[in-house]
Order: C-alpha cells, then sequence, then structure tokens
C-alpha cells in the first residue's frame, strides 16, 4: 500500500478539492462580506476579497445597529439565547441520553412501538401545533416565559436526541450493565457512574445537534419565551428587516455571522469528536 | 417640517413628564414596521405614548404581517395577546370581531371626539360588518398603493418622460433597455405582483376596478379589461432584471434610488424609504400615479385593540388611541411613513409632495379602496398565488390568464 | 458456605423455551460446571441464578433463603462474565472498589479488600490502569478481582476463558481451580469446553435444550454417560458409537452389530434386557484394545489411518461405514495395517436404547 | 426508600413516562387538535363551525397545493438521492487513505452547524445572477455565461436541491464513512488476494452490506424534507410563481398570512397521513424482504475501540 501519486489518487484529490472548495464558497461570501464596505459590496463581486480588513460592519451588528425603535444591535438577545440554549440543551441531553438508555438496555415492553410513536412527531411542520400547545402552556401556567420556550424545545428536539443516544446505548455490551447489577448499581447508578463517562463522543453528536437546532430557532423563541427572553436570532430578523437607507449587507453579514457563531465553534472545537460519535454509532440503523 | 412637529412632540413630552407615575400602565404594541422609514414612524407613537404617561412595550416582528399574526393569535389563544396590534383594516378586523376577542372602543372613542373627522368608510373598515356603532379598529393613517416611483437620471439620460399610460411604458422599455437601463424594477414576491396587477386593472379605469373588486359584477370577470390587464402584466413581466425572484420590495427600490432602474411600482411607503436612502426628491427620483390610474387606490392603516384581562390594559389602550388619534401625532406618523393622516383636519402641509397628491385626492373623494378591504382573505390568497403563478410562468397567455382569474374571483364572491 | 438449590426452574421467550423446569441441588463448596452446547439454556440458568434475567416460575434458594425476586446484588454473589464487562472509564482499582462503594463499605475496608484481591491475583502494579491498557490475560484477572472483594461465598462465572488464547486459557484455569481450593467458596461455572469441564468441575451438569440431562461428578459422566447425548458431549475424541440389536439367549446376553457379535453378559443393566432391542454401543477409545485379549466383545474394524498424539496414538478405522478411533501406544501404531481383531471388556462399555437415547 | 427497592426494569420504564406523557399531550395531543380543526372554517383563531370535509375538498382545488405536495417528492427525491450519492463518493473518496482527513471532514460537516436561514441567504447570493456566480463568471470575460437557475420556474427547485445538499451530504458522508470504516479489513485483503477490483468489491459487496446504514441516511434526510421550510423561505420564497413552494410553507402560509387554519391543518394532516403511509410501506416492504431472504447478518458493527 505504498501511496505514489497514480492517476486514481489524483481524480481522489481533485475530486476533494473541488468539493471542499463548494463546501467553503457560502462560508466565504459571508466573511468576505461582512468585512467589506458597503461601496465595496455595491461596486464588486461577491467573490472577491475586501481591499482592507474592516471590522466595523461587526461591531455595529453587535452593538450599535438599530433594530426598529432600538439602537443596541443584536447583543441584547444574545444572553436569552444563551439561557434557553443551555437550558433546553442540558435538559435535552439528560432527558433523551436517560430515555435512550432505558429503551436499549432495560425490559420495556413495546420499546419499539414507544420508538415510533416518539419519532413520528419529528415528521410534522411544528407550526401546525403552535395553538394547541399555546393553549396547553397557558393552562400550564408557562406561556409567555424562560419554562414555557424551554419546554417546547425540549419537546420538538427529544425524538431524535432519544434516538440517537439508544443507537449509541444499543451497542454497549449488555454484560456492562449485568455486571453493574450484581456490582449492586441501580439504574441511575449504572447510568451516571458506567454508561454517561462513556457517552462523551454521543454527547458531543447530539449536543451539536440540539444547539445548532435551539439556537437557530426563531419562532419559537418569538411566540413562546415571552417579550423578555426573545433570542438573538429574532435580533437577528429585526436587523435584516430595518434597513435604514441602503441595505448594509456587510452588517446583515457580520450580524448573521456572529449569531451563528456559537454552534460553529462549538463544531469546530469538537468536531473531531463528532465524527467519532458518528463512527461510535450515534447514528445508525 | 418634520422638525417643527417632532419639537411639538417634544413640548408635548416636557409638560406631561410630571405625569409620570410609578406604575405607567402597559401598552404592548405589536407591529412589523420595521424598516427604516417605519421604524421611524413607530418611534413618533411610542414617543406619544411615553409623553401620556404610558409605558410602551415594543412587540415588533421584523419577519413581518406572518409572524406577527402567528404572535397575535397565539396571543389571543393563550389570553395574553398584545393589548394594541397593527393590522391591515376591513375583513380580518371584522373576523376577529366576529370571534369576540376584540374589544369595541367606539364609545370611547366617541366620547372623545376621535370619530368626527374620520371618514366614514374608513370607520367601517374598523367594524365587524353588522354593527356600525361598534369600533374595534381605528385608522391612523391612509396608505396609497399605486404609486409609480421613477429614477430621473434614468429617464433623462434615456430622454424619455415617465409614462401616463401602461402602453407608453411598454413602448418605452426597449429604449431604456438600449441606454443600459431596467425598465421595471421589481420584486417577484406574491404581493408585490398582486400590487403590480391592481394597479394596472385601476389603469383599466376607476368604474372598471370598483365593478371587478367592488361590487362585485359578474360581467367584470369576463370582461375584455381583464385580458388587457393581463396582457400588460404579461409584457411588464419580461421588462425586469434576473435578479428579480424574492426581492424584498426595498432592495428593489435601491435599483431606482441608484438609477439603475427606471420605475417601480409601490406604495406611499416607498416614498419615506427613498428619503431614507439620501435621495432628493425631484433631483434623484420623482413620483406619480401608476401609469392610467385616474385615482389613488387607498388602504387604512390602523391598530385594533384585544380584549384584555390586565387591570391597567384598558387604560394603557386608551393612552394609546389618544395618542394615535392626535392630529399632530397623524402628521408626524405621516410624515414619516409617507402616508396620509386619518384624519382630515390634520395638518399636511408638511408632507411630501406625493403624499400631498394623494391626500387631496382622498379629500376629493377620489379614491379606491384596496383589496384588502372588500376581499376576503380566502379569495385574496387563491388570487394572489395565480397571479404569482402567471408571472413566473410566461407559457400562460393573457387570455388564460384573464380566464382563469376571473374564474376564481367570481367563484369565490 | 453457600448452598445453591433450584427447583423447577423455567423460562421461556416467546415461543422459544430456555429453561423446562429445571431443578439442581449444589452443596456448599462445591464446583459446579454447567456444561452443553451453545443455546441450551446454561447462561440462562446461570442468569437465573444471579437474578440477572426474570423467571417465569421455580425458585431460586440460596442458603435455603428464598431469593427468586431479589436483586443480583442482595444476593451476595461475584459473577465474571465472557466479555470480562469491565467498566471501561474506570481504572483496574475502581472496577474493583466500585460495588462495595455502592453498598456503601467504609474507605478503609475497600482499600484493604482491594490490596487483598490484587495480591491474591497478583494485579497490584496494575490497578492504576484502565481495562483499555490491560492485556486479555490481565483484564480476566481484574474482572475475577470484582467477584472477590464481594467477599461472597458463591461465584458464578459465565464461559470467562472463552475470549483467551489457548496457552492463556490452560493457565488461568489452573489458577482458578486454585482460587476455587484457598476459597473454599461455591462456584457454579458456564462453558462448552468439556475439558475445563472435565478439569475444573467437583460435579457436572450436562444441558440440552433448557433441561439438564445428567448430574454428577465428572468421572461418573464420562464412564457412565445416562444418554446418547452426554456419551457424544463429554470425551475428545468422543464416544465411538456402533449400533445394533440386543439379544438374549439362555440368560446369555449378546449385541449383533456390524463387524461381529458381542458378549455383554456382565453389563451391568439397570433393568432386565429384552431381546431384539435396537441399541447403541458406547465405546470409549481406550475401551477398545487391538487383537483378541481385551475382553469378551469381538468385531473386525479396517484401518483408515493413525493420528500420533504424543503420549499415545490414535488409530481411525472403519466398520460397516462407521467410523470408530482406538488409543494405542505408539510404539504398537506403527506396526498396524489391514484388517483388523478388535476387543473389549462388556462391563465397562456403555449401552443404550437407541430410540430414546437413555442408558440401559 | 420505596424507589430504591425496585427492580431496576421498573425504574427504566418509569424514567420513560415523562417523555410519552409530554410527546402524548404535546404532540399527539396537538395533531388531535390540528385534525379537529381541520374540519372547521377556522380563520385567524381556532373557533370556526364544523363544516366536514370542505377544506380538503377547497384543498385539492388550490394548483399551488398541487404543485406544493408534487414538489415534496420531486425535491425530496432528488435531494436525497443526490444527498446520499454525493455522501457516499465523498466517504469512498476519503475510505482512500487520503491526507488531511481531520481538515476534509471539518470543511464537509461545518454546514450541519448552520440554520437553514443562513445557508439559503448565502446560497441565494451566491446563485443570485445580479450578484453571485454568473455577475462573477460574466467580469471574468465570459459575457455569455448563463446560470440562472433563480428565474427559471422548472429549474429553481435545483436552486434548493444545491443549498440542501450543501447543507446535509457532509452528515451523509459522516455516517457512511463510519459505515466503511467499520467494515473488517480482512475483506479487503481478500479481495486482493482473488483479485477483485475495488470498484466491484464496493459494488458488489460493501455497499450491500452497508444498506442499514443508508436507511438511517435516508429516514434523517426524509425529516429534513417534510420540514424543509426555513429554506424555502429564505432561498426562492417558493417561487418564482409557486414553483418551489413545499407543503410545509403552503401550511405556515395559510396558518397564520392567509389567516386560514382550517385549510392549513387540512394540508397538515395530508402531510402527516403521506408520513404514515410512507412509513407503513416501507416497513411491509423491510418485513416482506426479512421473509423473503434469511438474516444475512449483514450488521456493521460499529465498535468504538481502535
Amino acid at each position: 500500500m505504498t501511496r505514489h501519486l497514480t492517476p486514481a489518487r489524483i481524480g481522489i484529490y481533485a475530486f476533494l478539492i473541488i468539493s471542499a472548495a463548494f463546501f467553503l464558497i457560502p462560508f466565504f461570501v459571508i466573511v468576505t462580506t461582512s468585512l467589506k464596505t458597503v461601496d465595496e459590496i455595491r461596486g464588486g463581486s461577491i467573490f472577491e476579497l475586501p481591499q482592507a480588513l474592516d471590522f466595523s460592519a461587526w461591531t455595529k451588528a453587535w452593538g450599535t445597529a438599530c433594530i426598529g425603535r432600538d439602537c443596541a444591535g443584536i447583543s441584547p438577545g444574545f444572553f436569552n439565547s444563551v439561557k434557553i440554549m443551555v437550558l433546553s440543551t442540558g435538559i435535552s441531553l439528560f432527558v433523551a441520553a436517560l430515555n435512550g438508555f432505558a429503551l436499549a438496555q432495560w425490559r420495556v415492553p413495546h420499546d419499539g412501538k414507544i420508538l415510533a410513536m416518539l419519532l413520528l412527531g419529528a415528521f410534522l411542520p411544528y407550526q401546525v401545533m403552535l395553538y394547541p400547545l399555546v393553549r396547553m402552556f397557558s393552562i400550564a401556567g408557562i406561556n409567555q416565559s424562560l419554562a414555557g420556550v424551554v419546554l417546547v424545545h425540549v419537546l420538538f428536539g427529544l425524538p431524535i436526541l432519544i434516538l440517537i443516544f439508544r443507537n449509541f446505548y444499543i451497542s454497549l455490551p449488555a454484560e456492562l450493565i449485568k455486571a453493574a447489577r450484581v456490582d449492586g448499581a441501580g439504574f441511575f447508578q449504572t447510568f451516571f457512574r458506567i454508561v454517561l463517562p462513556m457517552s462523551v463522543n454521543v454527547i458531543i453528536v447530539a449536543a451539536i445537534l440540539s444547539v445548532t437546532g435551539v439556537w437557530n430557532d426563531y419562532l419559537l423563541g418569538l411566540i413562546f419565551a415571552g417579550r423578555e427572553n426573545l433570542p438573538m436570532t429574532v435580533a437577528l430578523a429585526g436587523l435584516v428587516g430595518t434597513q435604514i437607507g441602503v441595505p448594509e449587507y456587510n452588517v446583515n453579514m457580520a450580524a448573521t455571522l456572529i449569531t451563528a457563531l456559537p454552534p460553529l465553534l462549538l463544531y469546530l472545537a469538537s468536531g473531531r469528536y463528532f465524527v467519532r460519535g458518528v463512527t461510535a454509532g450515534a447514528v445508525k440503523g | 417640517m418634520s422638525k417643527q412637529i417632532g419639537l411639538g412632540v417634544l413640548c408635548a413630552v416636557l409638560m406631561s413628564g410630571t405625569a409620570f407615575a410609578q406604575s405607567a400602565p402597559k401598552v404592548e404594541v405589536l407591529h412589523w414596521l420595521t424598516a427604516g422609514a417605519e421604524s421611524a414612524a413607530i418611534k413618533v407613537l411610542a414617543d406619544g405614548v411615553t409623553a401620556r404617561g404610558g409605558e410602551w412595550v415594543d412587540v415588533a416582528t421584523p419577519g413581518g404581517g406572518s409572524d406577527a399574526r402567528a404572535l397575535l393569535a397565539t396571543g389571543l389563544a393563550g389570553g395574553n395577546p398584545a393589548g394594541v396590534s397593527f393590522l391591515g383594516m376591513g375583513t380580518e378586523t371584522a373576523e376577529l370581531a366576529a370571534q369576540g376577542v376584540m374589544r369595541d372602543i367606539g364609545g370611547y372613542a366617541r366620547e372623545k371626539g376621535y370619530l368626527d373627522s374620520v371618514p366614514d368608510y374608513a370607520l367601517a373598515m374598523g367594524t365587524d360588518g353588522t354593527d356600525d356603532a361598534a369600533i374595534y379598529a381605528l385608522p391612523v393613517a391612509f396608505e396609497t398603493q399605486n404609486f409609480m416611483w421613477y429614477s430621473k437620471p434614468v429617464y433623462a439620460a434615456a430622454g424619455l418622460t415617465p409614462p401616463t399610460t401602461w402602453d407608453e411604458f411598454l413602448a418605452q422599455a426597449p429604449k431604456l433597455r438600449e441606454a443600459g437601463f431596467i425598465p421595471l424594477a421589481m420584486g417577484a414576491q406574491a404581493w408585490q405582483i398582486n400590487l403590480l396587477f391592481n394597479a394596472i386593472v385601476l389603469g383599466e379605469g376607476a368604474p372598471y376596478y370598483d365593478r371587478l373588486f367592488v361590487t362585485h359584477d359578474e360581467t367584470a370577470t369576463t370582461a375584455p379589461e381583464l385580458v388587457d390587464a393581463f396582457r400588460i402584466l404579461r409584457e411588464l413581466s419580461k421588462l425586469t432584471d434576473d435578479g428579480a425572484p424574492n426581492r424584498s420590495w426595498n432592495d428593489t427600490l435601491n435599483l431606482v434610488a441608484e438609477g439603475r432602474a427606471a420605475l417601480q411600482v409601490m406604495g406611499s411607503w416607498a416614498g419615506a424609504e427613498l428619503g431614507n436612502m439620501g435621495k432628493v426628491y425631484d433631483t434623484d427620483w420623482g413620483c406619480a400615479l401608476s401609469p392610467g390610474s385616474p385615482i389613488v387606490m387607498v388602504g387604512a392603516t390602523g391598530f385594533q385593540f384585544p380584549k384584555l384581562n390586565t387591570p391597567d390594559g384598558e387604560a394603557g389602550q386608551d393612552i394609546f388611541i389618544d395618542t394615535m388619534m392626535d392630529p399632530v401625532v397623524q402628521t408626524a406618523f405621516s410624515v414619516q411613513k409617507g402616508s396620509i393622516p386619518a384624519r382630515t383636519d390634520a395638518d399636511i402641509s408638511g408632507l411630501s409632495a406625493c403624499s400631498q397628491l394623494a391626500a387631496e385626492a382622498v379629500r376629493d373623494g377620489k379614491g379606491a379602496p384596496y383589496t384588502t378591504g372588500v376581499l376576503g382573505s380566502e379569495v385574496r390568497g387563491l388570487l394572489t398565488d395565480y397571479l404569482n403563478n402567471f408571472w413566473a410562468n410566461g407559457s400562460i397567455t393573457p387570455e388564460d390568464g384573464a380566464a382563469e382569474y376571473g374564474r376564481i374571483l367570481s367563484a369565490n364572491s | 458456605m453457600t448452598t445453591v438449590q433450584l427447583n423447577k426452574l423455567s423460562r421461556y421467550y416467546g415461543t422459544y423455551h430456555a429453561l423446562r423446569d429445571v431443578s439442581l441441588s449444589v452443596q456448599s463448596g462445591e464446583f459446579i460446571v454447567l456444561l452443553g452446547p451453545s443455546g441450551c439454556g446454561k447462561s440462562t440458568l446461570l442468569s437465573a441464578i444471579a437474578g440477572l434475567d426474570d423467571l417465569q416460575g421455580g425458585q431460586v434458594l440460596l442458603d435455603n433463603q428464598d431469593v427468586t425476586k431479589q436483586e443480583p446484588s442482595r444476593r451476595n454473589i461475584g459473577m465474571v462474565f465472557q466479555s470480562y464487562a469491565l467498566y471501561p472509564t474506570m481504572t483496574a482499582r475502581q472496577n474493583l472498589s466500585f460495588g462495595l462503594e455502592v453498598a456503601r463499605t467504609p474507605k478503609a475496608e475497600i482499600n484493604q479488600r482491594v490490596e487483598w484481591a490484587a495480591q491474591v491475583l497478583q494485579l497490584t502494579p496494575l490497578l492504576n490502569r484502565k481495562p483499555g491498557q490491560l492485556s486479555g490475560g490481565q483484564r480476566q484477572r481484574v474482572a475475577i478481582g470484582r467477584a472477590l472483594v464481594r467477599k461472597s461465598n458463591l461465584f458464578l462465572f459465565d464461559e470467562p476463558l472463552s475470549n483467551l488464547d489457548a496457552k492463556l486459557r490452560t493457565e488461568m484455569r489452573v489458577e482458578i481451580k486454585a482460587l476455587h481450593e484457598r476459597l473454599g467458596a461455591t462456584f457454579i461455572y458456564v462453558t462448552h469446553d468439556q475439558i475445563e469441564a472435565m478439569t475444573l468441575a467437583s460435579k457436572i451438569a450436562v444441558m440440552r435444550s433448557g433441561v439438564i440431562e445428567q448430574f454428577g461428578p465428572p468421572e461418573e459422566l464420562y464412564d457412565r454417560p445416562a444418554s446418547l447425548f452426554v456419551a457424544d458431549f463429554l470425551g475428545s475424541p468422543s464416544m465411538n458409537q456402533l449400533a445394533g440389536t440386543l439379544r438374549v439367549e439362555d440368560g446369555r446376553v449378546f449385541v449383533e452389530h456390524a463387524g461381529g457379535r458381542s458378549e455383554v453378559t456382565g453389563y451391568p443393566f439397570a433393568a432386565p434386557p429384552k431381546d431384539g432391542l435396537e441399541v447403541v454401543l458406547g465405546l470409549r477409545p481406550e475401551q477398545l484394545s487391538i487383537g483378541e485379549g481385551g475382553g469378551a466383545g469381538r468385531l473386525t474394524v479396517r484401518l483408515l489411518l493413525i493420528e500420533p498424539l504424543g503420549a499415545d496414538s490414535l488409530a481411525w478405522c472403519e466398520v460397516g461405514g462407521q467410523r470408530m478411533s482406538v488409543r494405542v501406544p505408539p510404539a504398537l501404531a506403527r506396526s498396524l495395517s489391514g484388517e483388523l481383531p478388535v476387543s473389549f471388556a462388556p462391563a465397562t462399555v456403555s449401552l443404550f436404547d437407541k430410540t430414546i437415547g437413555h442408558r440401559l | 426508600m420505596s424507589i430504591v427497592s425496585l427492580r431496576p426494569h421498573r425504574v427504566a420504564q418509569l424514567v420513560l413516562v415523562p417523555t410519552i406523557l409530554l410527546t402524548v399531550i404535546g404532540v399527539y395531543g396537538s395533531m388531535l387538535w390540528t385534525l379537529q380543526i381541520s374540519f372547521t372554517s377556522s380563520g385567524l383563531l381556532p373557533t370556526g363551525k364544523f363544516i366536514g370535509l370542505e377544506q380538503y375538498f377547497k384543498l385539492f382545488e388550490q394548483d399551488r397545493w398541487h404543485v406544493s405536495y408534487r414538489n415534496m417528492f420531486v425535491l425530496g427525491g432528488i435531494y436525497m438521492f443526490t444527498c446520499l450519492a454525493f455522501g457516499l463518493l465523498l466517504a469512498i473518496a476519503m475510505d482512500q487513505g487520503v491526507r488531511a482527513k481531520n481538515v476534509l471532514q471539518t470543511i464537509f460537516l461545518y454546514p450541519i452547524a448552520l440554520s437553514f436561514i443562513v445557508t439559503g441567504l448565502a446560497w441565494r447570493w451566491v446563485l443570485n445572477p445580479t450578484t453571485g456566480l454568473e455577475y462573477f463568471v460574466q467580469g471574468l470575460g465570459f459575457s455569455g455565461f448563463k446560470f440562472n437557475l433563480l428565474n427559471n420556474p422548472e429549474l429553481a427547485i435545483f436552486t434548493l436541491v444545491i443549498a440542501a445538499v450543501w447543507h446535509g451530504s457532509g452528515l451523509m458522508m459522516a455516517i457512511i464513512f463510519a459505515g466503511l470504516q467499520s467494515v473488517d479489513s480482512e475483506l479487503w485483503r481478500a479481495s486482493r488476494v482473488d483479485g477483485i477490483p475495488k470498484f466491484t468489491m464496493y459494488r458488489r459487496v460493501i455497499l450491500p452490506m452497508l444498506l442499514p446504514v443508508f436507511l438511517t441516511c435516508i429516514v434523517l434526510l426524509a425529516m429534513g424534507v417534510v420540514k424543509s421550510y426555513d429554506l424555502v423561505v429564505a432561498m426562492t420564497g417558493g417561487g418564482p410563481g409557486y414553483s418551489t413552494d413545499l407543503p410545509a410553507k403552503f401550511v405556515v402560509d395559510h396558518l397564520f398570512d392567509r389567516a386560514n387554519i382550517g385549510r392549513a391543518s387540512a394540508a397538515a394532516v395530508l402531510m402527516l397521513l403521506t408520513v404514515i403511509a410512507l412509513l407503513v410501506l416501507s416497513s411491509v416492504a423491510t418485513r416482506l424482504r426479512k421473509h423473503s431472504q434469511s438474516d444475512q447478518g449483514a450488521k456493521p458493527e460499529q465498535g468504538n475501540k481502535s
């Protein structure tokens, strides 16, 4: 298996490099546009590099751009988003891991049907469920609150996360769980002491998917979070929608990028584990 | 001019500054007026509410009317809607009023004398359609849909004058193209196509528009005028640039502002936006009624008031009503938004030339209602879908287009 | 000291019957091996004793206490799994102490027990490694150590050596036997390897399709298998089986079989033999001798090949389409060829009813 | 204390109860409610009169619904096929022991961290003829270059495919790659001894082994298709005309913009029925397949030791 550059290998590398370019184009466009001045954008092509590194669009998008009547950029929604994201992802992952473990390794009657039932709900656009959910939430007294928006994220996020954890846990040897039982560990002790420490890779897969979903959500935040907890995406939509004078594409792109940054950074920081998690069986049949 | 009004508002703030109680009634205002000029107009209202001792809570849905309706509907479902909500007046107001979820503010407004100077047909758009005494929505301003915004430099460079009929424009188009300009600035989104088409129909004559949309005359749905309107729409669909699909109206307006396109048909709000872009009226751009339109197409921009169960809810709504029905505020609002004050006794001297032109037409009774005011949401949706499809599919002939459009209209009204 | 009493255990999965009313009685300090082919129910039986699997019927008594409905951890057992089932994120020390921690044993005692187990199993230098850093044999020791620290009197082994290579397996086998002697505890050990069973067990239970076919000391099972199945399963190479017909003539008993007719009058029949019964003659390779001096049993076979095993050799022969093996001294083996007379002593061989497979 | 003495299986079952309750009430309760609304004349609020199947009849009269519904299959089919094929090619290429594997994986996978809104926005720019690729290539001197998918009702749907494939094929690559990595290396050695060409090996041996992996991919992709609302809104707004409309967008448009939640609910119910029908079909198909051929145990063991 010596790695000479045969024509076949050159072809493979060419294919991979062209594909990589395809994947990088939109990112390139967003980043370079956010660094250009308005005049540059109007004058040139989106594929040109900016003439100078100008981060003013970034600072403006973050702190001074006007959204409707407020001119504080998209920063005010940031901490709301963090709150919502941390709580939703934390609870979802915890519940999904417990449930996935229960479905994969313990005797649960009709476990296949339960899983199918949970998953079916993931095939409908959630918009049609808004009304009923708002009614239910207001009866429960959590409409327009942090608890409400977190609950709705958990509700819509759970099916796929449970599936991911279940698929991972089903590949754990059953004897491991039996050994823990002989050692006297109950369900929770087995879960926390033995299973959870083994789940780092799959947790990263689930976390990236969950954070992406929650962080990028707009409509659920708008409707369920209440006025005090509106997430950053609402601010972003406002910024892009509030166009005073000439559209400032650089500010829009900077705001878009800033908003997309947390899940992106999470991914870049742990992307290797993501692939490992997938390899470890987080996503399979 | 607008500075004077701003000063007036400022005075009001100062005078009522002492009225700031510890618990100022909250006024939650749901709206989607977030584009530059629109948000300046909202600011006028917000400042007015603050000056009157209310606490303005801004509930803006920048995504547009769809999200606002989602929030209103879920708010009503959850029992905690925003106290004031921006909405197109007309059939939608009536539908909500019929559900019994809206507050009848007729008594309060009448007592304060706010209704005396508002035209009757505008008031009618705030009722549930059965009882004229009960008022659920109030207009703050009138909008005009059928304006033509054109670029002065483009017409100067092409050696042409802005068209007065569609056929004249169609004849100009090749020359504009030759001179390197986009003849028609168009954002091909369903509602913009609909707006353009309604302007074309109005160009077929005010009586025809009336027969087709208002009095629902069956013969109008098969009339040659409709075929002609579709012919014009088909020709216009070829006169725009490749970037048109799904382009927002303000991005599109930028083409006119930058002197890349000759004209755009858009509502009165576009004028304010052009000013906001730093372009000068009569130097960079001009305005006129859309080609062939004898009259203005008028819609009321208003607010409605859901029933609230919070203690100071109605107090907050009352403060808002006081603010929005103040003629000074209405003028200031319209200056910003490029609309016309709803009260006929409001000062219009500060308005832009285009708005004044519309305001005079309204006062002379030369106004036709928006289709939103006269057609149900169901049929409007179907018509909009159809126009959208017609615009995109060049293979549909104007004859077929007119026939299908007429069929949808007569089958659903 | 622990006794184990199993009363009519029954377990089925859907229509598949894993255990059919299995009863078993184990004395304190015995080394019991559950032996059988895969799918015979031996692992299910072990799980039932451990309490890892629910039962549809029957009782498990440990020291005469009914523990059928008790959690595994309350049965005070130590268990070693086939895959070792070590907790991968814990060091060897943590693996050993986990169960004790869960049981809230005082720290000092945990340490003392872990040190003790580590010493017994020579694990002391490895205690701070994680399972991933240990070799197969070392992991096996840790797994045994985990059972050891519980100081229980009943140890369950589920095919603990099957993942090891042949040499290591032999070594560990000796260690487990030594451990049993040292601890004096009761061991129950599941395997499908009959050599392991023969070398380790004080008693073997041979299982088949959810029932115990025979339960007894290894020699008894080897010498007097209760059924054709047991006869076939124990011994390498397995017992030669020769079909034949029983003849009773004037108080003398004969078997007519391929390659001859043998007198089996001295055979300890459990019940009086019936004339004309279809039987199977079970002959261990070492029960056969070349020549006619071996006893009253007689047959003539044809030699196929010689398989030298070192200490002795196997002569593979053929008679009436049936292959047979005869254990012979290597020196003799080299001289053999062609048709051979073979004899055996009837009292030591086995006779089975051909239709039901039971020992006569 | 009583919890402690519970058997752990029971605890596992109890752990599932909140999730099941939440889903049954929240999701299935909402679905039933939606079903009920679909039989009413509800406008902006779900309080309309019972009108039977009227909403469904009207729905079938709407050409836009037919286009949307058809698009779900056209877009779904093309998207799923392209995504799988591209993901597979990438995975196979990555499986050839290339350098810089980690960097490439990162590049192929980062789109999943971005929302469809951002994806749509970026690709709209790139594909827009007046700002993006066409403008750029023309600027290079190829004035005749045309790349104008967004304006063509027949082709606009491919812009969605491009953006969606960009977003999703990385994950497919990762999943398939994981499957390929799990193939026993002895199998490859055996194929070299037998002199089987690599391509034949992939086609005849490896890919059939990965069938369960592909099924997972298809389920994940299908979930995306049904819900791909954001992307359409950001990219094409359903246009030109309503040529790139999808059921999800049809539903949402009618829900609030058209203030017609009766119709929206009817459309949602049809979506759900379609999904259920497809699921039933696929489960019947797998059952038939399992019946007709003995289980060959082609389960890829994706162990995490290495």
